[in-house]
């Protein structure tokens, strides 16, 4: 078993396991008010793309093939 | 005006509202100035990402040759391992912050801590990356815009693993209450700018 | 506070109508505006713009026009704004004998007045809009085929000039550019070090010499001339001696001193391409192809690919043109030329490349490995 | 009432005082005091412009032989290049947004002192540092590329080249935090019942000035490091043999430098809005119009950035998009123009010397602006380019536009900063050998421009050839420049005498009616002792002053002032 193949297992699980929690957090920073709020839901749901993106590059949808 | 009776959100937001006007009045302006620093900042990164896509939608084919040999595409699978231990690090920041919001110190201190060495490890992948690179920062404008880019993220995350060692001390030390965290916010959007940062460098540079 | 005069309301003191003599000063400067106006039109403005009565090229008459049209309107909105700016500051300036109080008209805004001159600017600025654009479409996406097709190339500092046929490149000051009169030219422009510009302000089109970038400008020279050349991007400490001539003649004349060039050229006559000479190729590259093509791998780009393993380059199995890199085929780009998505090649003519030149360009080129 | 005092609750913050600072640096180097930073970027941004402006009279004088022997060639880019830079990073940013904005914003929204004091003394530090930084070059070999740097050319100079960008990065992070600084100030701190449509105008102008500051001063510092590190490292971003584009520093650089004009001009726009209706007795016409076309300028001007590069290598097809998007530019600054023409009708005009500057910045920036639309227009600017016409144009909106608005504001504010009034006898001596000088020297550039001259070069002696009246053109310029050099004299003697001698001025010497006004002359440490409340705009002369909870009894419809009406006459 390859050193790629490992770093591929690895980014999949934890991009999705980190990708939920954000979700969660996502979801409960939804009700609060203020600008810190604001900035914070559009920065999480960023960050929320970013783990789709790693976990599509653990696949080999996006990416170099190697 | 802060009662027990009040729970979640309800009890946090009475103890953010329950401070002296001149501090709810500086906090005000903090907060706003503070964002507009990150809206710069953006502004800072966006042109060197500007500077990218020119260079790169012009070249001929991309990756560009150096010396009579295309260049490789950067490896995403270890790049994909770095970026979500930076994402990682952005959850347990907001762990961090909540936990403190809703007075939980000693969870605080453990989600802080783990932060802290998740943004460490991103740099020690960063530095497995710029070693194992097989373009230098003079060869190309693939090689400049890549250690231009994220060689200002890295400077940007070292700074923040700074900063917020330096808030884990002062709230350990009592600067901030459950009231007065105007310091802990601020890491906070801090932290998630520089892994939103991230998340647009990872797309255009290893998945592009 | 002492010396507060007083805290009575104030005396507004109002204008009869629009102010004395509002109208026939208006009229004034109506007058002023259609003299300046006619003079604009058409008085002759050689001074200001040389070649105004009598255009050195197409393009030049265009853009004139187009001055004219801004002249007008610039003019006419100048006069206005400045001569009631005087004319209100008299009329309505404060008489010495007024109490200190003294106010004028309290008015706030007027929805009409801020429609009319929101919308006038419009419709004018659209009316330039459409005239540049048909000027910038004739200019940039010309529809004659050029009868003429040659290079100038920036350096510091001076002009490089390269025709068709000619195999010594020829340079300001020493050398004078030429061009036949009435004959579409098409002038591919680029740098071989730094930014310059191209200037013949007779001309009305300047565009600048990019390294890395090939800029074409397209005119047609309508009457004969000579014409200074500057360059108007700095270049470093001698742009203002970087200058040159350019002489529009008879395509009589232009013929006479082309052959004159070409009979100094001693790379001459026809070759097959069997016959040709690395070693001459390597001299004929040096002086027509560096510029723009690097001895080096595909993607060290200057203007063009580099070359080297033009023959033998994986990534690049096949020629620009998706031709196999046989010696025949590269024999053909440099003759044609080449336009497509990365980039423009002048052909044979504009290149001054000769059969021989060709053929030993083509011995040379291959035997880059 | 009730509705004016909607926008701040009575907070407690505003009645808390902090006690004046003891002791000579507290008080005068590192003040926190918005005032006395003010005086500190007047004072650092005019040595600046005497060092600026003498580059430009060598400059001049250089020309006035066709041959050029006054200086060498490299001697007389590097004036050029330093006399540009200078002028506009050094001079012409802190003193329209340093000086006048520092000490006038806070005081018309009835603040104490900007957002953050402190971050407002390090963007004043910045500028010196940056001012030696970049008069250090010419111990290495200064910079001689313009005040562009294009590269490549100017990749080909060694540690000046470098030093210069690091220069001019630290001015524009000094920028982008007074910007910062400012944004926060106006839409946090503004005096409870000040809506955003009761906010003076000058004020706006910031506040919208600040807005272009804090985005596209950003831009600029990126398009500089990007040049530093080329400079430096040898990164390829500009070098076309490995991959970069020399036209990509000029997308980078005129995004920051095509705003930054508008940084120059729009609080010279404010200081006009705030000036012509305190002389003309008269409320500003247009009030929201001219607010919002300042917000409207301010955002259209970062998408207009390519005109500057039309026959510079910009794609044919994305040409005509930034004509079209230049003259939309246009209408805002024509709604304004017009605005203020139509303040001066029907008004009571008082001729005194800020006025007299508005006057002339209507008729002069008119003249700059109608020349803007001849550069805008594609096929005319393919003429137009790197020549005269566009040194002319420039300085007719920089130094007819920003700079006569710039002047009218010291001598307008300067009562107030200082308690007395400046000798109007030599203000009007002033304006007037400016005015004629000014125009003097720019105009004959419009035709030797389009004639065929081309701008930075040393010697012109193969155009003299051609036009032989150019020689006369240039020599004329050079000695009406002068004119230029005595008006400054006077006006900066002018400062200093009557620090002393001016007529004393009292509090509202103009009979103004921003909040400035109501305080005292010079303005005590906190402003304000209690913060006043707003219940309308300041421009309605017919009506009593909008203002509750004013430290002093003032007039309730304030007239000049005998110091104002007899200045030449009176002595203290």
């Amino acid at each position: 078993m390859s050193a790629v193949l490992i770093e591929r297992g690895l980014a999949f699980v934890s991009s999705i396991v980190v990708g939920v929690t954000a979700t969660f957090q996502l979801r409960n920073e939804l009700p609060v008010r203020g600008l810190d709020a604001v900035v914070t839901k559009v920065l999480l749901a960023l960050m929320i793309l970013g783990c789709v993106l790693a976990l599509l590059a653990s696949v080999n949808v996006l990416g170099a093939a190697k | 005006m802060a009662t027990t009776t009040l729970t979640g959100h309800a009890a946090v937001e009475a103890r953010y509202n329950d401070v002296d006007p001149v501090y709810a009045e500086t906090r005000d302006m903090r907060l706003l100035g503070f964002v507009l620093v990150l809206f710069s900042d953006c502004i800072l990164f966006s042109s060197f990402i500007f500077a990218y896509l020119y260079l790169r939608t012009s070249a001929p084919v991309w990756p560009p040759f150096v010396d009579g040999h295309q260049l490789p595409r950067l490896d995403t699978a270890f790049a994909a391992v770095n970026s979500v231990v930076l994402f990682g690090s952005g959850v347990t920041m907001h762990f961090a912050l909540e936990n403190w919001k809703n007075l939980k110190k000693g969870a605080f201190n453990m989600w802080m801590i783990l932060t802290i060495i998740l943004g460490i490890a991103f740099l020690g992948g960063q530095a497995h990356e710029y070693l194992s690179a097989q373009m230098t920062w003079q060869g190309s404008a693939f090689g400049a815009s890549f250690f231009t880019l994220t060689g200002m993220h890295g400077f940007h995350v070292f700074v923040g693993v700074v900063y917020l060692t330096v808030l884990l001390v002062q709230a350990n030390r009592g600067v901030y209450t459950g009231s007065k965290y105007f310091g802990l916010t601020a890491g906070t959007l801090y932290w998630h700018f520089v892994d939103v940062i991230w998340v647009l460098l990872f797309y255009l540079f290893y998945l592009w | 506070m002492a010396g507060q005069p007083t805290s009575s309301k104030p005396q507004v003191i109002a204008p009869k109508g629009l102010g004395p003599f509002f109208w026939p000063y208006t009229l004034l400067l109506t007058v002023i505006s259609l003299v300046i106006a006619g003079g604009i039109l058409f008085a002759n403005l050689d001074w200001l713009l040389p070649g105004w009565s009598n255009p050195v090229t197409d393009r030049a008459g265009d853009v004139d026009n187009l001055f004219k049209f801004m002249g007008v309107f610039g003019a006419w909105i100048f006069i206005y704004v400045a001569g009631y700016v005087v004319y209100f500051a008299v009329v309505f300036r404060r008489r010495a004998d007024e109490p200190a109080n003294s106010i004028g008209v309290q008015v706030h805004d007027s929805p009409n007045l801020e429609f009319w001159w929101t919308y006038v600017p419009i419709v004018l600025l659209i009316g330039l809009v459409v005239m540049s654009t048909y000027i910038w479409g004739k200019i940039f996406f010309p529809t004659e085929a050029p009868g003429l097709t040659m290079e100038v190339v920036g350096h510091q500092f001076d002009f490089e000039y390269r025709y068709p046929g000619v195999a010594t490149s020829l340079y300001s000051p020493k050398d004078e550019m030429h061009l036949p009169v009435g004959v579409p030219v098409r002038v591919l422009l680029s740098s071989a070090d730094v930014l310059h510009q191209f200037w013949v302000p007779e001309f009305r089109v300047k565009l600048a010499t990019v390294p890395g970038l090939v800029q074409d400008m397209n005119f047609t020279p309508l009457r004969t001339g000579t014409f200074d050349i500057a360059c108007s991007e700095y270049c470093g400490v001698a742009h203002s001696k970087m200058q040159g001539k350019v002489v529009v003649e008879s395509q009589a004349d232009f013929n006479k001193w082309l052959s004159a060039l070409k009979g100094h050229s001693a790379l001459q006559g026809t070759v097959s391409l069997a016959k040709g000479d690395p070693a001459a190729g390597k001299t004929v590259f040096a002086a027509k192809c560096a510029a723009c093509h690097a001895v080096g791998p595909f993607d060290q780009k200057v203007v063009g690919p580099g070359l080297k393993g033009l023959t033998d380059d994986a990534a690049h199995p096949n020629l620009v043109t998706g031709k196999a890199p046989t010696p025949d085929n590269i024999a053909a780009i440099l003759e044609n030329g080449y336009a497509g998505p990365i980039g423009n090649m002048p052909n044979e003519q504009a290149n001054g490349l000769s059969s021989t030149d060709v053929a030993n360009l083509v011995a040379y080129l291959v035997s880059l490995k | 009432m009730e509705a004016s005092t909607s926008t701040h609750a009575d907070h407690g913050a505003h009645d808390h005082i902090h006690p004046p600072p003891e002791g000579f640096i507290r008080k005068y180097v590192f003040s926190l005091d918005h005032k006395v930073i003010g005086f500190q970027y007047f004072f650092v941004g005019l040595l600046l412009m005497v060092i600026a402006g003498s580059f430009a009279e060598l400059i001049r004088i250089q020309l006035m032989d066709p041959k050029g022997t006054f200086m060498s060639f490299s001697t007389y880019n590097v004036m050029f290049t330093m006399h540009g830079t200078a002028m506009v990073w050094l001079v012409t940013i802190p003193l329209v947004t340093g000086a006048i904005g520092n000490f006038v914003m806070p005081l018309q929204i009835g603040a104490r002192d900007v957002a953050f004091p402190w971050l407002n003394m390090i963007s004043f530090w910045l500028v010196p540092l940056s001012a030696i930084t970049l008069f250090s070059t010419f111990l290495v070999g200064a910079p001689d590329a313009g005040w562009t740097e294009y590269p490549p050319v100017s990749l080909q100079q060694g540690v000046g080249g470098a030093l210069w960008c690091l220069a001019i990065i630290l001015v524009g992070v000094s920028s982008t935090l007074t910007g910062m600084n400012f944004t926060v100030t106006v839409a946090k701190m503004r005096a409870p019942g000040m809506t955003w449509t009761r906010i003076p105008l000058f004020t706006w102008a910031t506040f919208s000035t600040a807005l272009i500051n804090m985005i596209a001063t950003v831009a600029l510092s990126a398009a500089l490091l990007a040049l530093f590190l080329e400079h430096a490292f040898n990164v390829p971003f500009f070098d076309s043999t490995r991959g970069g584009a020399a036209v990509l520093y000029q997308h980078m650089f005129w995004f920051y430098s095509h705003p930054a004009v508008y940084i120059f001009i729009l609080p010279a726009f404010g200081v006009i809005s705030e000036v012509l209706p305190t002389f003309a007795r008269k409320p500003i016409f247009g009030y929201k119009m001219i607010a919002f076309s300042g917000l409207a300028i301010a955002i259209l001007g970062f998408a207009v950035w390519a005109h500057h590069m039309f026959p510079s290598g910009l794609a044919p097809w994305l040409q005509i998009p930034f004509m079209i998007l230049t003259y939309a530019i246009g209408i805002p600054t024509g709604i304004k123009l017009f605005s203020w023409l139509a303040t001066l009708w029907g008004g009571r005009i008082h001729f005194t010397t800020p006025m007299l500057y508005c006057l002339a910045f209507l008729i002069t920036f008119t003249f700059g602006g109608v020349t803007g639309i001849f550069l805008a227009s594609v096929p005319a600017d393919l003429h137009e380019h790197g020549s005269y016409f566009v040194v002319a144009h420039f300085h007719y909106v920089v130094a007819g536009g920003a700079l006569l608005g710039f002047l009218a504001g010291v001598v307008y504010w300067y009562p107030k900063a200082t308690g007395r009034m400046m000798s109007e006898r030599l203000g009007k001596l002033s304006f007037w050998l400016f005015f004629v000088g000014f125009n003097l020297t720019f105009l004959p550039m419009h035709w030797l421009g389009l004639e065929g001259m081309p701008r930075r070069y040393a010697s012109y002696e193969y155009f003299a050839k051609a036009f032989p009246d150019s020689v006369f053109w240039n020599q004329f310029e050079t000695i009406s420049s002068f004119l230029m050099v005595a008006a400054v004299a006077i006006f900066a003697f002018n400062i200093l005498w009557s620090l002393r001698n001016g007529v004393p001025a009292g509090n509202n010497p103009w009979g103004a009616r921003t909040l400035e006004w109501m305080i005292d002359s010079p303005p005590p440490y906190y402003n304000f002792k209690k913060i006043p409340t707003v219940l309308a705009r300041p421009y309605d002369f017919a009506d009593p002053l909008p203002y509750l909870n004013l430290d002093h009894d003032v007039d309730p419809y304030p007239a000049p002032t005998e110091a104002a009406l007899q200045p030449a006459r009176a002595r203290a």
